[in-house]
């Protein structure tokens, strides 16, 4: 159906498509595999006519396909749901259903009515929760993904292209994304899937492709191939994700919450991490992960309740107290309140850390040869891809910027992270380096409390776990205590009325 | 009695001068005074003059406005009995009054005494601001006089921009002094702010220059370059306290039942220069 | 959001207007002048309503006023010229749209910044009306029935009021029902994410800058037909008060939305101040004292509310 | 980026330099005359550096005209009660410190429209600056010490010119250098971002637009010094020209961000343009258009550049 050949693609010095070929077949589900950085995004700009490609041609059933712009892949019979969310933020999720497309009118005039309807319609025949007449500006990010999605499917598709969509979803919701993806197969729609998720691209696809490098390594059937295999395309090389979630024994606390809102009208919260602890927040979409995060680093004005670090009481909000007490935080939107996109990569680099590059003693004067001496090396631990560190950052790809986003706040002094979804759209060998990192931090005594929507993840990485549910805790057990089953039953529970979690191990 | 004094210019020396003066005698009659300033806005003025026409004023005072740019507000207050006294700006219909020094006259009366302090011919720079009628009708004398003269050539001129008049005519005048050098031999300016503008970028740029510069309104910062003899020479004073006094005799005539002395009443300019003011330049 | 919130700009205006009542009950709490306020403000409300349109852009016109100047001053030289009313009025209404369209042209295709662009616009509309004029106020051959446009009453109520309420009417409808109105708060909100959706940024800017400087000149005819002249500067003063009414109106009933609606209550607040003020015989450096105090209290009563809830 | 999408405006001022150089060799490319454009710009340069600042934050500052007509009548006033150079000075920039740390502070803190705030603060600063002045134009008393601080000659160089060196250096010091400087510019780049990695908005907020009328108020100063007289609403007319400079400014070296070097360099076209067209004795209309053109032109030199990289 769908027929990509030599493509190429070329950002200035940088090559992000280098001959990539691609055949995707009508009625099936095509996994688009590869590393950060590796082109898929890229790849899939240029079909929804983002970006145009510098070589390299496209059919679609035969018939030559060169796309000006979105419009002209969109009236091709292509839908994409970016990487990134695109969303106006003022517009409630209806209406951005139709932003792009022909209003429904009624005497002249939009007819609100029957667009509510319409899209209150398809959220229904999915059976999805959400909110559709607030602003979308005032949902979570896993709520927009959902809005991204419902719009991809107002109106049938010959071929549709889903960047990443579950990378914010957690496995409520990504079960019946791909429930939903299996039935538009089945109805002969071609589909273009990126995941960095193994074991949903295993579950889920029909054929796939390897990009690495900007080149397509390999393609074929996953039925005929195994995960050891994949990630031994994408990476080029043999590797293998160890599982942690070990025992190592707890030091002192050192986050203590007790009684903690995040706000008023919130369940109170008691939880408590040590030092050398890695605990893993786990929830279904809105189950309060995230609000939770926030509201440790005092970043909502809002939150009351008892909070100490290290024995020493904090006030319930400001972010300042956090900072000097040596607590780190990184948000999960990482486009519209982790960077500034804009801005270089240094410059994002050393946001948190002023102070940590200065010419002389105690004047407030950045040195900036220090300052890129210190984040070039910084960056080479973990491995980020990037061109120069004075490249706009928004030029990166995902994950890579993922990466900074957590790598730039790493000082050995601090003794709390606080990471909401790090490994979001990040992939394999990134993951298991940000794991590895996790826990090299965890070894050195720092404590970390994270949350994912990653099953996988949540018991690979944590030693202990938290699943919240309707912004109470409903489970706080070790890791060895818990199985697959417990984790999801705890999101289900009805939160505990009125206080204290009853489950503990 | 409630007076309402309105302007768009209140922050232009002369107009302020006029202002101030009406207000003080006003108050020593025991007036209340209100001083409105729109600051260049018409429309602003036509509802501040409905404004004040609604909230029943007992005179309504104009202040460098041409009031037939306001006609239709005029006639209202006109319709509800109050009298408009104009000063400095034009007669219309519904103005009970107007008491000004003529324009085109004070144009006059700067061209031909900057012709004569040049002696015969020379080359002159002109300042100019066509937007303000009054100031407009300046420059037309001053065309007048140059078809009657054909020696005085403008070899420069500007349009002075507001707010900010003497800094812009200042860097307008440096720019002419470094394109025509010593060819400049007067400077010809509307008010006496460009003129001050100049007189900064001669002192700076060609002190010795003998180049005569005149402006009119006579500012109290004009008046005082004059006497310490720099090449500002001359400006024509109108008489705005005068002007403003005049007023308030007519206003005081009117509101007690008796009819303004003329509906248009000129008050005299006069020069001023190092002559009239007794400094002495040896 | 709180009931304060959501309509505490509104609120504002109410004290305000309360309080001049209480402190000028005979003159200011009069209904003829109350009327007379929604005159006043209207030629205000139009060109704020069109800065409207841009800003719901996220974008700026800075040519508004001197494109309000030069309508007025294109107009009286078309009458002088013996022309008939709608003629002049459609030919200085599509030169108003024509500016606004060249800029929204400008920056959309190179991405150029508004504030840059229009402002050179402005200084080039300017010039242009200056050309026109000669820098002269202009009087003289102006038709009865145009200057009927911009002054007298119509059931009582103020002619000019009626333009300002058919214009909100117009500006509401364009912006939430129809495509274009939705498209260009698409495009203001989330300008990538409208592109990529295949939201066309070109067309749509002209459109939103385009209407802009039409209701500019619209403005201008009537402030033209209001006053029975025309000032090549004359409508200058309007662009730095249009926006502060657009401001205003976005801190009312919307999470910092420009609309319709908000900007003419940002408009009433603006004239009611300055009736009130000059009502009550205020000192004009009082006025400037408290215009600014006004104005900032009615934006803080909103936020100080919306911190709250 | 290309070399013409990176130096575009530096090339559309040599261009424009050239140009006016071909049609006028004898009075525009005078070295003399060059200087003096120097000389003629600093002081809108100083303006400009300072709403750098709040453009760095991404927000606006449209009090900075009044401001510098303030420090203008509040630097005489004092001079006129006995005050020396040094004290006077130092009160009227503490004074115009305070007008924009007030802003800033109202919104940083209360999230108000920053359009909004600062153009209910420059109504304020105005009726200050009246109620001082009481309208007149002021004078006398000034020292000829501070009145060669904005005259006269340092080494072949204009006083003002080597004024506003300074300040460029300072101000490209500050958003470069200091930890300040990057917060601002953080802040500007994306709001939530910068704080959730705990940098303070309203301190630094406080910061800029201080410094921001800061820099108004030196001006202020300067141009009383250069004049030798003060006009309450003498400083008005820099406001639009200043953000006009810092817009040119934002189209050269960098994508689309503020800095004190381009700014420098929109101030440089702003009054080279002024200066070549009235040298060449171009009528003031054709001024006006042929301003506007040119600055359109120079930004889209830039942008077509930058496109077609
Ligand atoms: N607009 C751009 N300008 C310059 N370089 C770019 C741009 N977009 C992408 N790149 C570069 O192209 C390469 C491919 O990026 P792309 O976003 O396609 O990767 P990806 O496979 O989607 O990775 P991820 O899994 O992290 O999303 C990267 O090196 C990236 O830095
Ligand atoms: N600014 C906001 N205004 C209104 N509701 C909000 C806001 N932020 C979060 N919420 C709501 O609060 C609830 C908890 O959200 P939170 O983001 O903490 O959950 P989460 O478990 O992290 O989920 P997610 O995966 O969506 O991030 C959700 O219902 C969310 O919609
Ligand atoms: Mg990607
Ligand atoms: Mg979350």
């Amino acid at each position: 159906m769908l027929e990509i050949e030599g493509f190429t693609k070329r950002f200035g010095g940088v090559t992000a498509l280098d001959g990539v070929r691609l055949d995707v077949a009508a009625g099936r589900v095509h996994a688009l595999l590869g590393e950060n950085g590796a082109g898929k995004s890229t790849l899939l700009k240029c079909l929804s006519g983002v970006h145009r490609a510098d070589a390299g041609t496209m059919q679609i059933s035969g018939r030559t396909y060169q796309p000006a712009d979105p419009r002209a892949a969109e009236a091709a019979g292509l839908r994409t749901v970016h990487q990134e969310l695109n969303l106006v933020p003022g517009f409630t999720a209806y209406e951005n259903a139709y932003v792009g497309r022909a209003y429904p009118r009624r005497f002249g005039r939009v007819d609100w009515k029957a667009m509510r309807a319409r899209f209150a319609a398809l959220r229904d025949r999915y059976r999805l929760d959400l909110d559709i007449d607030a602003p979308v500006g005032r949902l979570s990010v896993a709520k927009c993904q959902i809005v991204e999605i419902l719009r991809a499917l107002m109106d049938d598709a010959q071929v549709l292209i889903l960047d990443e969509p579950t990378a914010s979803l957690s496995e409520d919701e990504a079960t019946v994304l791909r429930r939903i993806v299996r039935d538009l197969a089945n109805q002969g729609c071609a589909i273009i899937f990126v995941s960095h998720r193994l074991d949903e691209v295993f579950a889920l696809a029909d054929d796939y492709t390897v990009l690495r490098n900007g080149q397509s390594v390999g393609s074929g059937q996953i039925a005929d191939t195994s995960r050891d295999e994949i990630v031994a395309l994408m990476a080029g090389e043999a590797f293998r994700h160890e599982r942690h979630g070990d025992a190592r024994a707890p030091g002192d606390p050192v986050l203590e919450l007790s009684g903690f809102r995040v706000s008023p009208v919130r369940a109170p919260i008691d939880l408590t991490v040590h030092a050398g602890e890695i605990v893993g927040l786990y929830g279904v979409v809105g189950s309060g992960r995230s609000s939770l995060l926030k509201a440790v680093w005092g970043a909502s004005g809002v939150a009351e309740g008892d909070i100490a670090l290290e024995g020493a009481p904090l006030p319930a909000s400001g972010i300042e107290s956090r900072k000097r007490a040596g607590v780190a935080y990184v948000c999960e939107d990482r486009r519209h309140t982790g960077l500034v996109m804009h801005h270089s990569i240094l410059d994002n680099a050393v946001l948190p850390h002023l102070d940590h590059h200065r010419a002389v003693g105690s004047l407030p004067i950045v040195s900036w040869r220090r300052a890129r001496a210190g984040i070039r090396s910084a960056l080479e631990g973990l491995s980020v891809k990037y061109g120069g560190l004075g490249d706009r950052i928004s030029t990166l790809s995902g994950g890579n910027q993922q990466k900074i986003m957590i790598g730039r706040w790493f000082d050995p002094s601090l003794k709390l992270f606080l990471l909401d979804e790090p490994t979001r759209g990040v992939d394999v060998r990134s993951k298991a380096e940000i794991h590895a990192l996790c826990n090299r931090l965890a070894g050195e005594g720092a404590a970390v409390l994270f949350a994912t929507s990653d099953l996988e993840e949540l018991l690979m990485l944590a030693s202990r776990v938290v699943v919240m549910a309707q912004g109470a805790v409903t489970l706080d057990a070790p890791n060895s205590a818990v199985s697959r089953q417990s984790v999801i039953d705890a999101t289900f529970h009805a939160p505990p009325q009125p206080s204290k979690p009853e489950i503990r191990v | 009695e409630d007076i309402a004094v309105l302007t768009p210019y209140l922050s232009s020396v002369a107009t302020n001068e006029m202002v101030e003066t009406f207000t003080k005698e006003s108050q020593a009659k025991g007036w209340t005074v209100n001083v409105v300033d729109t600051r260049g806005d018409f429309q602003q003025l036509a509802s501040r003059v409905e404004d004040v026409t609604n909230a029943g004023a007992d005179a309504i005072v104009l202040v460098s406005v041409d009031p037939n740019q306001i006609g239709d507000q005029i006639a209202a207050a006109a319709g509800k009995n109050i009298p408009v006294f104009v000063l400095d700006g034009a007669l219309a219909d519904g103005v009970t009054a107007n008491i000004t020094t003529d324009n085109f006259a004070l144009g006059t009366i700067l061209s031909d005494y900057l012709f004569e302090a040049l002696g015969g011919e020379g080359k002159i720079v002109k300042f100019f601001h066509s937007a303000h009628p009054g100031v407009r009708q300046r420059e037309l004398a001053l065309d007048e006089a140059l078809k009657k003269d054909p020696d005085f050539e403008v070899i420069a001129e500007h349009y002075v921009q507001v707010p900010g008049p003497i800094d812009n005519a200042r860097q307008a005048m440096e720019t002419f002094i470094r394109q025509y050098g010593e060819e400049i031999d007067g400077v010809w300016a509307a008010w006496d702010e460009p003129a001050v503008g100049a007189l900064l970028a001669i002192q700076s740029d060609m002190p010795d220059a003998d180049i005569v510069i005149a402006g009119i309104d006579g500012n109290p910062q004009a008046v005082d370059l004059i006497e310490q003899c720099t090449n500002l020479a001359a400006t024509v004073r109108q008489d705005f306290p005068g002007i403003a006094s005049a007023a308030v005799g007519e206003i005081e005539a009117v509101l007690g039942g008796g009819e303004p002395s003329s509906r248009e009443i000129f008050v005299e300019a006069k020069v001023i220069d190092r002559e009239t003011l007794g400094a002495n330049c040896e | 959001m709180s009931f304060s919130a959501r309509y505490g700009t509104l609120i504002g205006l109410l004290a305000i207007v309360t309080l001049f009542a209480a402190l000028s009950p005979e003159a200011f709490a009069k209904g003829s002048n109350l009327i007379n306020i929604t005159q006043q403000m209207s030629l205000l409300a139009i060109v704020a309503l069109g800065a409207t349109f841009v800003m719901s852009l996220s974008e700026f016109d800075l040519s508004v006023g001197a494109v309000v100047s030069m309508a007025g001053i294109v107009s009286v030289t078309l009458f002088g010229a013996g022309w008939g009313i709608v003629p002049v009025m459609l030919v200085t209404l599509i030169a108003g749209f024509a500016v606004g369209a060249v800029s929204g042209l400008a920056i959309a295709t190179y991405r150029m910044p508004s504030f840059i662009v229009t402002l050179a616009m402005g200084t080039i509309v300017g010039g242009i009306t200056y050309w026109i004029s000669d820098g002269a106020t202009l009087f003289g051959n102006i038709p009865v029935g145009f200057r009927d446009l911009g002054r007298g009453y119509l059931a009582g109520i103020p002619v000019l009021t009626l333009w300002a309420l058919a214009a909100t009417l117009f500006a509401a409808f364009i912006l939430d029902h129809t495509e274009l109105g939705r498209r260009i708060l698409a495009i203001g909100g989330n300008r990538e994410a409208a592109r990529l959706t295949g939201v066309r940024i070109v067309p749509n800017s002209v459109w939103a800058f385009g209407l802009c400087t039409l209701f500019a000149a619209l403005a201008g005819l009537l402030l033209t037909a209001r006053l029975g002249s025309a000032h090549p500067t004359g409508g200058n003063g309007f662009l730095l008060q249009a926006y502060a009414a657009v401001f205003l109106g976005m801190t009312a009933f919307r999470d910092g939305q420009a609309n319709a609606l908000g900007t003419l209550l940002g408009a009433a607040i603006i004239a009611v101040v300055a009736n009130g003020l000059t009502i009550l015989g205020v000192p004009n450096y009082l006025q400037d004292i408290f215009t600014g105090l006004i104005i900032i209290g009615a934006v803080l009563v909103r936020n100080i509310g919306g911190r709250a809830a």
